[in-house]
């Protein structure tokens, strides 16, 4: 064959001293790669290559599509958003990239559990990095066709940004039918040592019990022998590779399976009898994170065309004095400015210092305990779906268990 | 025997280096502490190119669990909790001047790779793995035998205990930095293979970055005589390169044979094996082998094996091994065959009643297996398989050495397609100006080195070589230094040490053995003190700083020794040639006995 | 008396149906505010009130300022820059304000540690999220001096941002003879229940252990029992609330007292032979939480006037591509930008997937697990202290323990 | 004996509110659970006004540690971990509401304070408190009596285990709410108290936010007959409030007799006392007590107190009690005085020989104690100073009740300096408005309730009265609305409920009742069969619902019943007037006696 080669040609590469042959990888401006017979990938500078001769081919990648589709009737859904649970190896550069072909991935996954159909449906395959709050609207209505249909719904997403979209969907879910499950991998599913299997099993039998709850389903441990839900507006991603990542931030887990069996499932938040979704998102909401050097010149530009700006402040709810006048004037602009506390846990109250003081008299809202992240996706939810005076009243009201009321379980007493 | 002349042997060597492992930061040294231990299971996913590998297909039905012990020396790299690190730079040093001793051509771009193992040996499911540099030779005592790679892999998980339904892993060694130098099966002879193996892994040694223990070198050998490539994994010992190669000719030879008669009295496939429950056979109840197996909880099946009788053991006929060996794999001991008939308690007048159950032939034998109730799994096709694997005399598989130089099987060879790219790093680019510069350290094998090194010590050839082969290089230029003298190093090194350590059951490291020579030089002693405090060091166990300022092992010299013998003397205690031995009574400090000698002589 | 009244003296107030006495306290635009006899505060009303008479002058109060020096020759220097650990109720407002004043507040404390002379000297007396480079820069020249001196060094500072100023310290502080240990309190020491006797007791002894680190001492735990010593740059505060707010992350705890003994001092940093302070930093420095509504024109405007910008992406470091471009260009501008990671733990790789090669691509430079702040902090001292193409290989360098080599100890497994 | 004339005696009502605590959203629920314990110190720290307080001092010199168990009704705010929530506004209310009731004016601006209190029953080390109202009066049967004010406060942290060192607290009652009702000193009779007491309770039992339970209502009566103000601090019950002043008018009485003794005796200020160890003497040996207490490494000290012969103890003289009491307040327990010797071993002869050891005169009294040897602080300063107060005849201080009615020593009265702000709180003002709304709802007071209740209801004076005596007025309004009938209700409530109780030993729930009516009612059962299914519910303890379907709770009426009967007299077992007895002997249906009577009068 005399054409130039093509990805997945076995090719023949020539230099001054040898010859190499393998199967053509990928290029890029200094080096050819090839898989050689060994299986080995090597790359060639370009430099050094007299001359290249397509040896073969490329040989069809064998299809092995079957959908996976268990039917048993009403059962559960399972979403694919996209994220590293979706993910291929990606041989251009060498990353993982989420996939819409998700081949035969979890089909043994999915049939493992046994007495329940499985419904998969791709709706996007994006990391989750990139989601955004209109992203979010699209898979609430998702989920809720897919409670419409089936006993509960699984929803496949990256892990770096589950948070966000589960407490959005927890938020805008106002009644729900069938529990909602986010479930999503540490590591890619090409390893063999994949969290993703674990974690889908557990997602599908979590989804199988009728509950009121938007959940996160990952390990609870580093083992493979326990997965656990957690209330989404409670959970927060606090290690960047560990397969027990997801934390609830002083509050319980609501249910644990522990080598293939539930150990238990809290039923706290009870299924409706019908799935309504508010469908709307206010996406003019900031979250600043407070620092020593935060300038008012900084707030005041993040606070521009914002309709609210939720502050990551220190401790109790604290920032420096000198941006107290700008965030009046941001207030007095119309601009609602929430504070939160960049500890992460325990509460925020202004009433204790005199800076808090200061920020209160300011107008800066306080709502206890209720995560960061939580604030900033349930202020997007309040203000597009309440009117503009209830603001406040609907953010201090604890509407899906993201604020504590007897909060503060006393956890880890050392 | 002589060798079969259409022998092909190639070797893998691996050669663990010392340091810092490969993808983290964590040391090459062990502890016996243990931290906890998590478990995990592995699950048999699609190669790079969609296909799933033989090997890793066979291991995920085994369906076992993993439990890992962590140890001081393993983190999150180690546990797959967190993507590797950058990829240990004096490791990479090591290949790449390993490389260039062997004349490979490294590689202009390094790619790490993710070979698919899913034994449990790597958490991850996958080993890392990636080609250094490719083609090359080594000049042996054999001629010139061909280099086809040198690979830089992580170590796996040492095993610590085995069991049907999972195993259980020390952290410890994976990880490490692991050479993996293979040569072209140009080796011919398993004498030559010994030989080809030694000084590659010398090669190594020059560069000193070696690390020592159990499990520091290993060997597979890859060999054929035309019945299919077999691997044997893992030989530590080089002499045992000889030993499993001769096994693995006569055994091939002998299924050779074998096969040649089951060809005469079966023409075309070999008809597929079906096994019963013997539960409520009389001769059952009289082994006590398969009665206990029963009261247990086990089934006890058996079934006929056509056209085999005498060649499952009989003589060098020995397929019965070959076919219990795959039982075992897959979790079934202890197979017993009527080749073996009479025994286990089994009588003639079982054998045939067995013999009538199975409604066996002439040429048929038959198996007993005991086997747990809930194996949801046949053995019938594993035997089947296995039969017909050795009719078709392609051998190829991956088998283990065994202590006493005996091979078996471990799994079916693995495929092309068990490599994919390692993802999470990037491509490693050999700077071709640090490559020149390590030219310069080029090892320059055995033969040039042992005779350069015994030029540049002047020390004998024989030293040098034994001190290059023991790995001794670095201790000697320490004691060297220490010592400020070439050959009392050597004598200290290579004698006294050795010497005093089994006399005195105590292990004294050569950095303080050291340290003790550098205290004795600066004291100005001369040599036959220098070593006699060596000894002290070794028969008292005291740190070196004290050792030099015991009295003791101060040398007596010049007028001292002048004035001591002529007290002796004036004793009468002197009387001709037992100066020596008087003086060593008298003292127990050292002396220079030629000095004792010629002060008496003086004296005369 | 017929003067109008001030605040401390004892006056009647009349109104239409009775008259109540006390001393007078306080008065916002509607109540005035009177000491009952009872000991009770309570306010009334102006509306109601018809006329006031003063009956007795302001009692002079009770000065007990003795120096709280407890001088047995070199020792110990307790620094107070501010914080609630120094704190008076402030009567205006209700709130605590740290004080100048530190009257006899921990004498007991001080003449506790028997064998050892305390010299105390308040340095600043700001809550700390008023802190600001330019004020790290004088409290280490304060420490410097006070190592010069003495043994060791306590500080007192608010707890709000004290990893950041203990940070501070630490780069600035190439060469140390002693100990500094920063303590603060969670409870005000105006209240019996204060944790600001146990953790001031702690840090005494962990400052009269000559090493060289720059740690933090606080509880360990909720009991009056344990205090710990962790190290600065790997300390976070963690609760708003609790007195054991303060994490080491991923590095175990340097020190332990229990019970008033001393458990354990691991010697990883030693002291040096003389105190080397460079005392410089870069304030044109910045930190931004990345989250999904953080626009390209944020990220632009928060770049602005900075040499370089800390970046809080999410999971192994990772931020939306839609901002990639943007980033490209802030670096082309000349900023430094360090991704760091939003789960605080774990480390921050931007290998592994195709995001993180974008970015890396666009110059966005990591340092492993350097905590996210604690990177802030670097950055604005390598700047100002290295050549400007060091910046990266000092980043890279581990210099005060801040990044983990052999990270990750494995911790808890469940 | 008759009451003194200058007899003062002023209350403090404490009742404690259901529902949540003040100020955090934990339950005023009780739970046996126990989740782990903290252990903490208190310091004593300066006031709002720079002037430390004499009680908090005492405390603080006592040096103590407090360990408090974690309930599952308690948060990081009781374990002073976060600052407090908001206010409870059920609490709040109530409070408003009692100040309505009890004319009280209510604050314009609210301001919670922060008392000092270090005996570790709150964690925090103060007691949060706010003054709601003030002034006021309440018309009670011996008149008109002042109020002077009325608190919110959190209640105190419940001691579980109290030792030397340290005390062991619960934090399941710490923060519940506690509504705290002041009168002015105005009482005259200890009977006028009890009565005062009760009237008090009343008006928040009107209101039926009262917590139940131990400890739910507690009094502080203060008084004095002229010899300073004595508080004595929770008297649980009002009976004992009778006893308790009772028992105070008589010890003032007798110091006041023994210290004009005294006076007569020694002039000027009492000389300070000074001990001496008496570990020598051969005297101590002789008591088991004092050898024992030496023996378990104590140390034994007395020494002489002049002038106090035959006060210590003889006839109504008990000074020696108040020295005792204050040494065991001290952590010295077990004074032994002169008064009571000879005795605990001690003979005439040691008393002499103590006396001359102590050079007592003939006035002089000693006294003998057992001290941890190392205790740093002598007790003579602590015997001395108690002298000296009774001497002052100012007896002021903090006493608290005993079982048998009699009071003890506590600790000196705190100072006004023990309160400053709450700072992490901000002002509450209640809103006018507010306020006059809850004008309607203003508590009555005991007799216009009763009265109210009753003619409301249609129910007997009597039974109104026990039912908001025993606060029964939600129960009762409860079972009113399941059973229909006012008197069925008051009936099964004082009669039916407790009888059951106590015959089946069945505790079972007034709302449990409830169901069972409205179920009964339901299925238009009479008053009969309704009361004899509330029976049944006590015998079987079967739910509700179970029971309505039970054959044998139907009642049995008009047609059934006539045949019954019918059939009973054909059968010839009815004569005369054994009918019921016969009936209920025949079915265990309930049945109406009289509809009985009248059938079988009409069968006739």
């Amino acid at each position: 064959m005399t054409r130039s080669p093509e990805v997945g040609d076995r090719i023949s590469v020539m230099y001054h001293d040898g010859e190499i042959q393998g199967i053509f990888l990928t290029e890029d401006q200094d080096f050819l790669f090839l898989k050689l017979d060994s299986g080995y990938n090597t790359g060639i500078s370009k430099k050094r290559i007299e001359a290249t001769k397509v040896l073969q081919g490329k040989k069809e990648e064998i299809e092995n599509n079957e959908k996976v589709v268990v039917d048993r009737g009403k059962g559960i859904s399972v979403l694919s958003t996209g994220g590293t649970i979706s993910s291929r190896v990606d041989y251009a550069t060498g990353g993982v990239k989420p996939s819409r072909k998700m081949d035969s991935l979890y089909s043994e996954e999915m049939s493992k559990v046994h007495d329940i159909s499985v419904h998969f449906k791709v709706v996007s395959s994006i990391l989750s990095e990139n989601m955004s709050p209109d992203l979010w609207v699209s898979v609430a209505g998702e989920v809720r066709n897919a409670l419409d249909r089936d006993k509960g719904v699984v929803v496949f997403h990256g892990t770096d940004t589950m948070s966000y979209t589960a407490s959005a969907i927890a938020f805008m879910l106002e009644e729900q039918t069938g529990t909602v499950v986010f479930t999503g991998a540490q590591r890619s599913p090409d390893r063999p040592s994949s969290d993703s299997y674990v974690n889908i099993e557990g997602s599908i039998k979590f989804a199988s019990i009728q509950s009121g709850e938007v959940g996160i389903c990952m390990h609870s441990g580093l083992s493979d022998d326990s997965v656990n839900l957690l209330r989404a507006v409670r959970s927060r991603k606090m290690h960047s590779s560990r397969r027990d990542a997801f934390k609830s931030m002083e509050y319980p887990e609501i249910g644990l399976i522990s080598s293939g069996k539930q150990v238990y499932f809290r039923q706290e938040r009870k299924a409706s009898e019908r799935n309504v979704v508010r469908n709307r998102l206010e996406p003019a909401v900031g979250l600043i994170f407070f620092n020593p050097t935060l300038s008012p010149e900084d707030v005041d530009q993040f606070a521009e065309n914002r309709k609210c700006i939720v502050i990551m402040g220190t401790g109790l709810g604290h920032v420096a004095q000198r941006l107290i006048p700008t965030l009046r004037e941001i207030i007095r602009g119309g601009t609602r400015v929430v504070m939160s506390t960049q500890c992460i846990s325990g509460i925020v109250d202004m009433n204790v210092y005199s800076t808090g003081r200061d920020l209160l008299d300011a107008g800066v809202l306080h709502f206890g305990n209720i995560l960061p992240e939580v604030a900033y996706v349930k202020a997007m939810y309040v203000l597009a779906n309440y009117p503009d005076d209830e603001f406040e009243i609907r953010m201090a009201e604890n509407m899906r268990g993201e604020i504590l009321g007897r909060n503060h379980e006393v956890g880890n007493l050392e | 025997m002589s060798n079969p002349e259409n022998l092909k042997i190639g070797l893998e060597i691996h050669l663990q280096l010392k340091g810092e492992k490969l993808f983290c930061r964590c040391s090459t040294e062990l502890s016996e502490e243990v931290r906890g231990s998590v478990w995990r299971k592995l699950r048999t996913v699609s190669g790079e190119m969609g296909i799933t590998d033989r090997a890793a297909v066979y291991e995920g039905e085994r369906n076992r669990n993993f439990r890992y012990e962590i140890t001081p020396n393993s983190c999150l790299v180690e546990l797959d909790e967190e993507p590797p690190g950058r990829l240990n730079p004096r490791a990479m040093e090591t290949a790449l001047l390993v490389s260039l001793g062997l004349h490979s051509r490294i590689a202009d771009a390094i790619q790490v790779m993710r070979k698919i193992v899913i034994d449990g040996s790597n958490t991850s499911g996958f080993q890392r793995t990636a080609l250094i540099s490719s083609g090359g030779f080594i000049e042996s005592g054999s001629g010139r035998i061909g280099i086809s790679s040198v690979c830089l892999e992580e170590d796996s998980a040492r095993k610590v205990q085995d069991g049907p339904d999972s195993i259980l892993y020390s952290l410890d060694r994976l990880g490490m930095p692991l050479l993996e130098i293979a040569t072209d099966p140009d080796i011919k002879t398993p004498e030559s293979a010994a030989e080809v193996a030694r000084d590659i892994g010398f090669l190594a040694k020059e560069i000193s970055m070696l690390r020592r223990g159990a499990d520091s070198i290993r060997q597979d050998v890859n060999m054929s005589i035309g019945y299919g490539r077999v691997e044997i994994k893992g030989v530590s010992k080089i002499s045992q390169i000889l030993e499993v190669v001769r096994y693995e000719i006569a055994r091939q030879i002998a299924i050779g044979k074998a096969v040649a008669t089951l060809k005469s009295r079966i023409e075309g496939e070999y008809p597929p094996v079906s096994s019963r429950s013997l539960g409520n056979l009389r001769a059952i109840s009289k082994s006590k082998k398969l009665a206990d197996a029963q009261n247990s909880g086990m089934e006890i099946r058996g079934g006929k094996l056509p056209g085999l009788k005498g060649l499952l053991r009989s003589g060098d006929m020995r397929l019965g091994r070959e076919i219990a060996e795959v039982l075992r794999a897959f979790g079934i001991g202890g197979m017993i065959h009527s080749d073996e008939l009479p025994g286990y308690g089994l009588e003639q007048e079982d054998l045939q009643e067995l013999s009538g159950f199975f409604a066996c032939g002439a040429d048929d034998a038959f198996f007993i297996i005991a086997m747990p109730k809930d194996r949801s799994r046949s053995p019938d096709g594993v035997i089947t398989d296995r039969i017909r694997k050795m009719a078709s005399l392609d051998l190829s598989e991956t088998r283990g050495p065994t202590d006493a130089g005996e091979t078996y099987f471990l799994r079916p060879l693995p495929g092309r397609e068990r490599m994919y790219p390692e993802t999470d790093l990037p491509i490693v680019v050999p700077d071709p100006a640090v490559i020149r510069k390590l030219g310069e350290r080029t090892p320059v094998g055995m033969a040039k080195f042992v005779s350069n090194f015994a030029n540049t010590n002047n020390i004998s050839s024989q030293d040098a070589s034994t001190i290059a082969d023991k790995d001794l290089i670095t201790e000697f230029g320490l004691l060297k230094d220490a010592a400020g003298d070439a050959r009392l190093a050597v004598r200290i090194l290579l004698q006294t040490i050795p010497e005093m350590s089994r006399k005195s059951r105590r292990q004294i490291d050569v950095q303080t053995v050291g340290e003790l020579l550098t205290l004795g030089r600066n004291n100005g002693w001369p040599k036959y003190a220098l070593e006699n405090a060596v000894m002290v060091l070794f028969n008292t166990g005291r740190p070196p700083e004290e050792i030099a300022k015991m009295e003791d092992v101060k040398p007596i010299t010049g007028e001292e020794l002048r004035k001591t013998i002529d007290q002796l003397r004036k004793d009468g205690k002197v009387s001709g040639n037992n100066l020596i031995f008087v003086l060593r009574k008298s003292t127990s400090r050292p002396f220079d006995p030629s000095e004792a000698m010629s002060l008496v002589a003086n004296l005369n």
